[in-house]
């Protein structure tokens, strides 16, 4: 738990993680140039003559060797430039910069409240532990769970969207809205539907589930009845000794899921068609753009990593058994 | 001092020669990359021993003494790191894989825990099968059936056929345990290592067990290695008996003399401890500071030396050989002669 | 440490503690015992039930066009028909069958690569751990869903491929809870007592440890079939399901574009989630009934 | 000696709900603990021993409950107290130390945290004042205090038990109950361990009741004796009464089952069968399978608990109660299986 030893820890760690995100570059890499498929003839476009198809191929260097493509790339990487897309041509990192924020406003804002809430209801179902309401809690939630965020994201639109027409069901902000003000209200409007899905879906019963099963699996110990014993009150037997144990396994669910954020809304975004990551993704898969698929790749590994580090980090803050070693 | 404790007994049917094991601490994947030295337990070390036919065995020591480790060596579920171990005229570590494999009908084992050591799944029969089915024992004249349930009468679950089909959560731990000896026994082994196998029982069951062990050893005249942190348990059963205290024997020799003359200090602490079943008896209580150390930091010279009550200069620097006394008794440690005559005094503090 | 991101359904098995216990025949009291497990496997055998009948509840398949173009749901089409006359109803009844095959199919490879993948490491611990935890780990950074589309999309849209594609991909769970239950069982008594009899390494690992340890990838199975049938509707939803094959996705995929037909929607997603409810239910059921730390005290 | 009384235990009952079955864990059993003394509970593993300990500090587990008796602490009714008044009651007069320190202490907090909470619990006190004590009860149980700041899992064994024992002396409790403190120690660890709890008893002169299923730990540290069997009181005396007289033939057969590393070497007696399924207790008594003793009248009635001396110093549950016929019983049984010996 010093502190000290914390900048160390972070630095080796990241550098652990350098081989690995070069292997699932490699791993990327190798997947998209064994696709059946002319990238070169996509990229030249339907009626491109053979010359200027062979053109494309040489000026992209898509005629040289594999390892050479790759090494090039790589060695494009350090120099912070990560291609150039086909289909926006943009350079790669200026399109995924535009896309990244719209999904992380989405996906962070969602997330911290689906895990404040779920939280906060589990716990309190752990707490009555056993009762109907617990009961109720847990087989709504799987029953949420078990929906399909896009089925959800349907029916929101069809009922809340087309026929109530209380709210906007497609983009992130409607068209000709000007002043800050005006433009962060039209954007939260937008999020209503999308942050209500991915909740009802996903956050909300992930985190009611993983929290209340950690207190319930605390409350099982010893330590716990030792503090009820030693005369502490059920609540400060609950807030000093249970939480701080049942805080680590949600902690480690937090990352999990924030690891995932980047590209595990896809479906949510399609339906809503809020231009974010997992839409970009998509069409960088139906468009066989693979220098931006590369760098969609690129930046998702990147932010696991970062994740990883971070919910690392916290647990060994958390819990002292864990040290940065 | 190889020699000194061949002497011991006449015709060894177990003679271990400066047995060691020693394990490599697991570190990680990039750690072992980047060549970093691999930290070594050495969890058992420079171990002479015999072990006669037809003789009981008490190793006895603390958790983290070794003796469950020696156990596994002698028992064949571990290589050992170095040194010999002769069975009967032949040296185990040349053996070839399949001389080994009949090896281990000869030489058996019995563990400590009889909730954990049937698997949950197998019936009794299927338990003691199991032995028979690996050894290709034939399925002939006497069928397996008829062995298992020879079996489970000498370790007196009668009447068999009623224990042959239950499974292990059906039975108490005394019962299961018995099992466990009747496993054991049913290839006609030679040699038994019994780690801890009665450690886990109440009172009234385990002198049962241990005195169907005693009387299934003169029936089958089988030999036991008895390891057990109970020097109690370690008298009533051995014949002789071994003291190890981190990874080394410290003290050998007949039941009688171990416990009435101890010649080693730790040994000496060992007892002092052993609380007595007499309200009347009044132990002296001999503080010995600390607990057992990690075996991955062993202190220099005697092993002991840090928690002894006669520590002197030489033994922070120099590792005491083994000591030869009378009638095969060997201690290790430089004073054992004075120790155990008496000469030094005693710096007893009592405690409370 | 970093190896803790997992697929998307497996936090519900993240609490099974390795271990293991085999009362086979207490099992089903105990799983009976929680109510809405049986719930789960009433709605999975109702389900087998359509898919096997499913030539007697719409003779007529799922294909036949009627004349009725996007009727709402009425006596003689009770879930309303399609743009091209298809009956709804006939179609969520043969698209049972699909997936609940394309589940199993999914679950089996994902369980058969997974198990041996991970009783390797666990057996042999060691080296050949620290490399295979490695290896996991790497392919748990690879965005899971993502890598599906990738790979469908890119290499074609036959459900059976799709469905090799996600049990290639959805393995990783498996084998690491085979290979903590392996490393876990691998040291406890009974194994050690096996070995001393000096059984095989095939016998311990396949009589002893595997029978003992599969309670928790059993469980993560009937989750992994939840999560298949919720993958394949997805893909279908993205407009790269197979054509050849209606399936519950692809029903919704029409939904998707004829979005004033409400029914087209309601009824292939209740489908849906109802049949991954009871998938879910039923891992729940099993994790509890075989681990008896997810159980009261006493 | 009756004002040095503080527990006082009337017919206890507790049972656990086990699916639909009821076990009797404890039945019908009255004990009395003074101030100044340490009665030794001993038996073997299911016997209630443990389950009467958390009756009396009324922490059961959910599907156990109190039916019937009652358990006076100077003179105040445990059972008929609110839970609230419960927790106040709880450590400041009546302490428990648990089996399995090692997992009795909170892995996330330290261990001076812990006992500030539950000193600061139970009294107004700054945690200057709160650190002042436990560096005392540190010092007590021979603990030195750099450990006062360490997690749980920076101690070894011994040293969290010590830990636990300083958490049970926190509030001056009158009364402390320990469930096998030493079990699961070697046998060093184990001395250290009775020494310190001995310490405390010389020192603070409260009452202790040490539950334990080994009799050589009575034997050194136990004023009085309580022996269960099958959720009951089958023998109470003093220590020296039970070891040299004892009066049923249980407390025998245990006596003759441990083995000793001093006097003669002698055979152990084990007893054949089991305990009886306490869903259905037995109406006769419940040792009677066991016993060689055993008579139609053992199998018809349970004997009562019965006092062979005149001022309830000796009470046994056995129709044979005081005969030789007892203490002869098992050299009986011994030659009968051949006792084999060491």
């Amino acid at each position: 738990m010093s502190v000290g030893r914390l900048p160390r820890y972070v630095v080796r760690r990241v550098l652990q993680f350098v081989p690995v995100i070069l292997a699932v570059l490699i791993f990327n890499f190798v997947l998209i140039k064994i696709a059946p498929g002319d990238p070169a003839l996509t990229m030249a476009g339907e009626w491109a003559t053979k010359e200027q198809v062979e053109l494309v191929r040489q000026k992209w260097g898509l005629d040289q060797p594999l390892m050479t493509q790759l090494l090039r790339y790589l060695g494009n990487l350090l120099g912070g430039d990560l291609g150039f897309s086909y289909h926006y041509h943009m350079p790669v990192l200026d399109v995924i910069m535009l896309r990244l924020p719209k999904t992380l406003l989405l996906v962070l804002t969602s997330m911290i409240m689906g895990i404040v809430l779920g939280t906060l209801i589990g716990v309190y179902s752990a707490s009555r532990y056993g009762t109907r309401l617990d009961l109720v809690a847990s087989v709504l939630s799987l029953a949420f769970y078990s929906i399909p965020v896009f089925w959800l994201g349907l029916l929101l639109i069809i009922v809340f969207g087309l026929n109530l027409k209380l709210f906007p069901y497609t983009g992130y902000i409607s068209f000709g809205v000007k002043g800050a003000f005006s433009v962060v209200v039209d954007v939260l409007w937008h999020m209503v539907m999308p942050s209500v899905t991915l909740m009802a879906c996903l956050y909300i019963p992930v985190f009611l589930r993983i929290s209340r099963a950690s207190v319930v699996e605390v409350m099982k110990e010893d330590y716990i009845t030792t503090a009820r014993a030693a005369g502490l009150g059920e609540r400060a037997v609950f807030m000093r000794h249970a939480l701080r144990n049942a805080i680590v396994p949600v902690v480690q669910m937090v990352g999990i899921w924030m690891s995932q954020a980047l590209t595990g809304v896809v479906l949510t975004e399609t339906v809503f068609s809020w231009p974010g990551m997992g839409t970009l993704m998509y069409t960088a898969i139906i468009m066989r753009d693979y220098p931006l698929l590369m760098g969609i790749f690129l930046i998702t590994a990147v932010w696991v990593v970062l994740t990883f580090l971070a919910v690392d980090v916290a647990t060994a803050y958390l819990d002292p058994r864990v040290t940065y070693e | 001092m190889t020699t000194l404790s061949r002497t011991m007994v006449p015709e060894p049917l177990m003679s271990i020669r400066a047995a060691e094991k020693s394990y490599r601490l697991r570190m990680g994947f990039m750690a072992s990359l980047m060549g970093k030295r691999v930290p070594e337990i050495r969890a058992v070390e420079d171990v002479d021993l015999d072990i006669g036919k037809g003789e009981v065995v008490a190793l006895a020591g603390e958790s983290g003494s070794g003796k469950t480790t020696l156990g596994k060596v002698l028992s064949l579920l571990e290589p050992p790191t170095s040194g010999s171990i002769w069975f009967d005229g032949l040296q185990l570590e040349t053996l070839s894989g399949r001389e080994k494999r009949r090896m281990r009908r000869r030489i058996q084992m019995i563990f400590q825990d009889p909730y954990e050591s049937l698997d949950p799944r197998f019936t009794i029969f299927q338990t003691l099968h199991e032995p028979l089915i690996v050894h290709g024992i034939k399925d002939g004249g006497v069928t397996h059936r008829d062995m298992t349930r020879d079996v489970l009468d000498r370790v007196e679950l009668r009447p068999p056929e009623d224990f042959l089909d239950r499974y292990p959560h059906e039975l108490s731990g005394g019962q299961r345990q018995r099992v466990a000896v009747a496993r054991a026994i049913i290839l006609h082994p030679d040699f038994i290592v019994a780690d801890e196998p009665v450690s886990m029982m109440d009172a009234s069951v385990r002198a049962g067990v241990m005195n169907m062990m005693l009387r299934l050893k003169n029936q089958l005249s089988l030999t036991y290695l008895f390891i057990t942190h109970d020097l109690a348990v370690a008298r009533y059963m051995a014949d002789r008996i071994a003291i190890m205290y981190l990874g080394e024997l410290v003290e050998v020799g007949n039941t009688d003399t171990v416990i009435n003359q101890p010649a080693h200090p730790y040994t000496q602490i060992l007892l002092s401890a052993v609380p007595i079943p007499d309200p009347t008896y009044g132990r002296k209580r001999v503080a010995v500071p600390g607990e057992i150390p990690s075996p991955t930091d062993k202190p220099s010279g005697c092993r002991f030396h840090p928690r002894c009550p006669y520590t002197e200069d030489i033994c922070r620097h120099r590792r005491p050989g083994i000591v030869p006394l009378v009638d095969g008794h060997l201690a290790r440690c430089h004073f054992a002669l004075g120790v155990q005559g008496g000469n030094k005094t005693k710096k007893d503090r009592s405690a409370g | 440490m970093a190896a803790q991101v997992d697929q998307v359904q497996s936090q519900f098995v993240e609490s099974i503690a390795p271990g293991g216990m085999g009362r086979t025949r207490s099992f089903w009291r105990v799983f009976a015992e929680k109510k809405t497990a049986l719930f789960g496997l009433v709605v999975m055998l109702l389900a087998i039930a359509v898919a096997l009948a499913a030539p007697l509840l719409a003779p007529q398949g799922p294909t036949h066009l009627y004349d009725a173009l996007l009727s709402p749901p009425s006596s003689q089409h009770p879930f309303g028909t399609d743009p091209l006359g298809r009956d709804v109803m006939s179609g969520i009844v043969w698209g049972t069958r699909i997936s609940l095959l394309f589940a199993v199919g999914v679950a089996g490879l994902s369980l058969l690569i997974g198990v041996l993948l991970g009783a390797i490491p666990g057996y042999y611990g060691g080296r050949v751990d620290d490399l295979f935890s490695r290896f996991f780990e790497v392919f748990l950074m690879i965005p899971r869903f993502f890598l599906i589309i990738l790979v469908v999309a890119v290499f074609g849209q036959n459900i059976i491929f799709t469905a090799i594609v996600v049990g290639m991909t959805s393995w990783v769970t498996n084998a690491r809870l085979t290979r903590a239950q392996v490393l876990t069982i691998k040291e406890r008594t009974f194994v050690k007592a096996s070995m001393a009899t000096g059984a095989s390494h095939a016998r311990v690992l396949f009589r002893h440890i595997l029978p003992n340890g599969l309670y928790p990838v059993i469980a993560n199975s009937s989750l992994e079939m939840a999560g298949a049938i919720i993958i394949e509707a997805a893909l279908s939803f993205l407009g790269l399901g197979d054509s050849n094959h209606l399936s519950w996705g692809q029903l919704l995929f029409s939904a998707q574009l004829h979005i004033h037909s409400w029914w087209l929607a309601l009824f292939p997603g209740l489908a849906i989630t109802l049949l991954v409810f009871a998938f879910n239910l039923i891992g729940d059921g099993i994790s509890y009934a075989f681990n008896p730390r997810l159980r009261g005290r006493g | 000696m009756e004002d040095r009384l503080l527990l006082d235990l009337q017919k206890l009952e507790t049972r656990y709900s086990v699916g639909r079955a009821d076990v009797h864990a404890v039945r019908d059993v009255s004990l009395k603990v003074h101030r100044g003394e340490t009665l030794g509970l001993v038996g073997e593993s299911g016997c209630g021993k443990s389950t009467l300990g958390y009756s009396i500090l009324r922490i059961l587990p959910e599907n156990g409950r109190i039916v019937n008796g009652h358990c006076l602490m100077e003179g105040s009714d445990l059972l008929s107290l609110s839970e609230d008044e419960l927790v106040n009651y709880r450590w400041s007069k009546l302490s428990m130390i648990f089996q399995g320190a090692m997992n009795a202490l909170n892995p996330v907090l330290r261990v001076d945290d812990i006992l500030y909470e539950i000193l600061r619990a139970h009294k107004d006190v700054s945690r200057a004042e709160a650190m002042e004590r436990i560096k005392e009860l540190f010092d007590l149980v021979g603990l030195a205090r750099d450990h006062m700041t360490s997690y749980a899992h920076e101690l070894s064994g011994g040293m969290r038990q010590r830990v636990v024992i300083a958490m049970s002396l926190l509030c001056n409790p009158s009364l402390i109950i320990a469930d096998e403190p030493t079990t699961a120690f070697d046998v060093v660890v184990q001395d250290q361990i009775l020494a310190a709890l001995e310490g405390i008893q010389d020192k603070l002169g409260i009452g202790m009741m040490l539950i334990t299923h080994d009799i050589a730990v009575i034997a050194e540290t136990c004023d009085r004796v309580a022996v269960m069997y099958a959720g009951q009181i089958v023998e109470q005396s003093s220590t020296e009464a039970i070891f040299h007289a004892p009066a049923h033939p249980y407390t025998a057969a245990m006596l003759n089952s441990f083995p000793s590393v001093r006097g003669p070497a002698r055979c152990l007696v084990s007893l054949r069968g089991a305990p009886p399924d306490l869903t259905n207790p037995p109406l006769g008594c419940a040792f009677a399978p066991r016993c060689p003793l055993a008579v139609e009248q053992c199998r018809e009635a349970n004997p009562p608990l019965e006092d062979l001396t005149t001022d309830a110093q000796h009470l046994a549950r056995c129709y044979f109660a005081g005969s030789d016929a007892v203490t002869e019983a098992w050299s009986a049984e011994e030659s009968q299986t051949g006792g084999a010996g060491g």
